[in-house]
């Protein structure tokens, strides 16, 4: 086991991963931007070293100065968290060449991933079912029109090296495609660098539900139940549950089955999700993996009992998984939700500071968070200030407990987005579980009115 | 101070406030000619926390490094240029282990001359001086870690009359 | 500033509190050509997390009707003598609904007089005047609940000359 | 299902009742002192009454105001929390009389479980294996020496109405027995009113092992697990575990059965504790029935995920169990930490301002507390301001969470027993779950050494 793990990250998900090697005896080293020399996760970590100005690009995702820190505090390995260079293939090879070890999937798996339409392909080889799209990239429009004719309309034009809802186009018919076709291209270019562009069928008022699994060095991969993050906007998950009210025990069992595949077939390591689109007929389908931990993996944690940050510990050193398949027990329902930093009509970043901060307690209750009573919330990074978490015996019961978690939860200072999540916990549709990714737009709609 | 209308006086301690809060003060007491004004500002967990926190804190490493480091005070580096690092990685005052150090304090130096290398990821990168003008003070200890910011020399420019 | 009436004085002193609040501070004194003044406020998220609490809170029962009974303001208590309910229950102006009311505002009283009742488990207390004086205020409503400490009748003692 | 509660208690515990009725969806009354006024689970209620002055035998404990603060807030039901009221059978036989439902057992069964001795005697009847003792109260000193003779010596004498070690005598020997009975009865007196003194065999390190159940008004009994409390100093328990180390699952069957017998024999309803004494052999005695929810609650929710507090609810309000003895699931391991505010050292109460408040928080652990910064913790109660419950797959896990959480906990401007806990944390013998209820006095005794 590792001795010395250097986090590199910040906020609630370093704090998240230094815990975790408190609770192993691991020796932690934080780094941190000039901004956050003062963060909680600073203070916790055993060490710290600043390692650039408060932009990102200077500091946490410096590849340098992130392994010069390593270096000179002798850490061994590297968690990455989520974001920053969680992501980053040249990173992890970097690691892997300095002999760094990188807590995460490999190097390959990440490039490989981070290619989606290829990730794809590759499933698709295996005889998974894929979400019907085109082969790969499409090198012009009578491409992209003949591959929209086999799978039929609506189709979405989507960036390769995209995410976020960004470079995205719906096209209903025909005579749309040609124009949306060159949009989605310039926008891909212009945001992600690379103009490589694909297309799949467009389901209306689908279910996001994404399938955790562990893979070690042997070979060995189990799922833990899958997450539904159908409450998004524009593509931003705000309320994650599991288990999916959607999902039968049966549907759970095969879209595990296909996940374990998948990850087989990509030769995936360490912790992972797959995600997968399920349509209105209880049809599912792969859309990608995402090759590192989530924001929303406490919910997994709540119902699995299973520390998700120690086992990628675990993996990355070598260990094989302590458990089976058959091990896996799935008790009660969680829910999680993404306080941000934002004006809750329009999702605004609202930096500042924290003048009142009071996080609810009790039973069946988590707060996630790097916030303290007079936190300053600065305006250089991502605005989730705190991931509310919530376990009870059924849905009802993790509901109930989130409504008054909610109710209990002070911040004052700053705007946040409590009051819209207290919003989507008292609405019917959300309370029944009849839900689809376009329901936070709808309610947001509905306000307006 | 305080020696206006009421209202100007208020915005005059919101001043002090405001200072107070940027320079994370808890206390601040000013006295003028018949007027004082206190103020103090719980400001939250910092020092109690890391007080309470792990005392491996500030037993090893950089970071440890850094707080005991000599930080000049305030007035011995007033009209000073204080050469910080630019990066994360490993502080040589020479070359190599039997060459003569770049810099000694009391040394005139030129801007552009190498004062330093910071060594990271096995590179050896020469830190320069940004000014002409004599070493004050060497602020970090050959052979040991630094990290970004950290202040490595103090300088006192020369006039450029 | 502060060298006004003592009414103006008071708006001052409000002036420099709700700065204090404003600021987050703990602590302000101010001294200014003889007076002084010292504030303290103990943060603590009262009022503010109040706000953020259940609405419920003070919409209905006993704790709304104490937050909206008429609490005489410092001034008008100066000298005099509130009579606070001993115990919880129903205050009553009467003894029965039909009875006049034991006593109106501006009525003389005599110590041990009965000025109402309250009602507990179906126990009639009466509660009897602590001095002799002139009711200036009832300060709760007839058949509504009232909390133990709650203040009931404002009185302006007579001078024991 | 009631409609509104009013919860006749105070600090977390308040807090927690608070808690669950929310979840259920029930209205709320706090009561209060006038010390109390601004306390958290005066907020968190929808209404509060002030029922009194500081001293909690004029406000807390005050049955009239205490009753009319529910007549006039029309509650049709009151949680009486632990201490305080909770186990006055005058106050639920009241209760009963003027229609307010008194959440916790019938005035009967709190009658009964207050008379040690006799309760001991009904459940000896049952043949079940009740702690060596005399069969009753003692008379005089002849009684006394022929009761030690047939259970043999060393005995302890203990006062029938007594609690938290006080009017306790062991006695070795026969020709100390006289003088020791004499100091009881005194004691007892003066103490608790009621000279009544009985005696039982004093076992040397033995654990305190204690059975949490359930029963309904149907006579419906089931059993939650046990929890080992051995970490006490002079009857105060400071840490409290479940499972208990020491106790097998074939032996945890077993003490469920006889606890649940007891229970049956005694006709409890609600929830209660059954208390054992274990012995270096694994021999098990009946000690008493604890007639209220403890303390320590939280460990046995932890590992079965049953809301206690929610169940004595529905209990109340003639619901029958929604579950079977097959269907309670002990998951992990947990511990709880009671964190006074005392001086660590010699226990004295330490009230004061709380300058700064940072609960823990993150995967597995729970903060039962009406803390929050700046609160002020007053001299007129009990000292405890927080319970601090981890949980783990194991107890390995459990206990490393604990360390972790301990670290994070910051609590300024008062002492506390934080330091004590993390030394027991810390202490090899404790961690290998070798403790008797000796434990805490020889750690504190190496200590000075």
């Amino acid at each position: 086991m590792f001795k010395k793990i250097l986090v590199a990250n910040r906020g609630e998900i370093a704090l998240r991963v230094i815990r975790a090697c408190q609770e192993l005896g691991i020796k932690t080293v934080a780094i941190h931007s000039e901004a956050d020399t003062n963060s909680w996760h600073v203070r916790a970590a055993d060490e710290a070293v600043c390692v650039g100005p408060a932009e990102d690009a200077l500091s946490y995702r410096n590849i340098p100065n992130v392994l010069s820190a390593a270096e000179i505090t002798g850490a061994e390995a590297i968690h990455p968290g989520y974001g920053f260079l969680s992501e980053n293939a040249h990173f992890a090879e970097v690691c892997e060449s300095v002999g760094v070890k990188f807590i995460g999937p490999t190097s390959e798996n990440i490039a490989l991933m981070g290619d989606k339409a290829k990730a794809r392909e590759v499933v698709a080889r295996r005889g998974l079912p894929v979400l019907p799209g085109s082969p790969g990239e499409l090198r012009n429009e009578s491409e992209a029109l003949e591959a929209a004719r086999k799978i039929g309309f609506p189709v979405i034009l989507k960036a390769s090296a995209g995410g976020g809802g960004r470079g995205m186009r719906v096209v209903n018919k025909e005579d749309e495609l040609a124009r949306a076709f060159q949009a989605a291209q310039a926008e891909a270019k212009s945001t992600f660098g690379h103009e490589g562009v694909y297309l799949e069928r467009y389901f209306l008022e689908p279910r996001h539900i994404e399938v955790q699994v562990l893979a070690d060095d042997r070979g060995r991969v189990v799922f833990l139940g899958e997450r539904d993050c159908s409450i998004q906007r524009r593509y931003q998950k705000l309320v994650e549950e599991t288990p999916s009210p959607a999902v039968s025990e049966g549907l759970r069992r095969e879209m595990g089955r296909v996940a374990v595949e998948a990850i087989k077939a990509v030769h995936y390591r360490n912790a992972g999700t797959v995600e997968f689109l399920l349509d209105k007929d209880q049809n599912f389908y792969f859309m990608e993996v995402n090759a590192r931990i989530q924001v929303e993996h406490p919910i997994t944690e709540m119902v699995t009992g299973i520390d998700l940050i120690k086992e990628q510990i675990r993996i990355a050193a070598g260990l094989p998984l302590g458990f089976r398949q058959q091990d896996i027990r799935i008790t009660g329902h969680s829910f999680e939700c993404r306080i941000n930093a934002e004006c809750p009509e329009k999702f605004t970043p609202c930096p500042g500071l924290v003048t009142q901060y009071r996080p609810p307690g009790g039973f069946g209750v988590r707060v996630d968070s790097a916030m303290e009573p007079h936190s300053h919330v600065v305006p250089h990074y991502d605005s989730l200030i705190a991931k509310l978490i919530t376990h009870g015996q059924n849905r009802e019961e993790a509901m109930a407990r989130m409504r008054r978690a909610l109710d209990e939860f002070v911040i004052e200072g700053i705007k946040t987005t409590l009051p819209l999540h207290r919003r989507i916990f008292s609405d019917a549709e959300f309370q029944k579980g009849r839900v689809s990714t376009s329901f936070l737009e709808r309610l947001l709609t509905n306000q307006s009115n | 101070m305080l020696n206006d209308a009421s209202g100007d006086q208020l915005a005059q301690i919101q001043e002090l406030v405001d200072f107070l809060k940027r320079n994370n003060l808890t206390e601040l007491e000013v006295e003028r000619e018949g007027f004082r004004v206190r103020l103090r500002h719980e400001t939250g967990a910092r020092p109690a926390v890391a007080a309470a926190g792990a005392a491996d804190f500030v037993s090893a490493g950089p970071h440890a490094l850094a707080e005991s480091a000599t930080i000049p005070l305030p007035a011995e580096t007033a009209g000073k240029v204080t050469i910080t690092s630019p990066i994360v990685g490993t502080f040589y005052r020479s070359a190599s282990p039997d060459a003569d150090p770049y810099v000694e304090e009391g040394d005139l130096v030129k801007k552009g001359q190498v004062l330093c290398i910071v060594e990271a990821m096995k590179l050896m990168n020469e830190i320069e001086s940004e000014v002409d003008g004599r070493i004050v003070k060497i602020l970090a200890e050959s052979t040991k870690p630094v990290e970004y910011g950290q202040p490595l020399f103090l300088i006192d420019p020369t006039p450029t009359s």
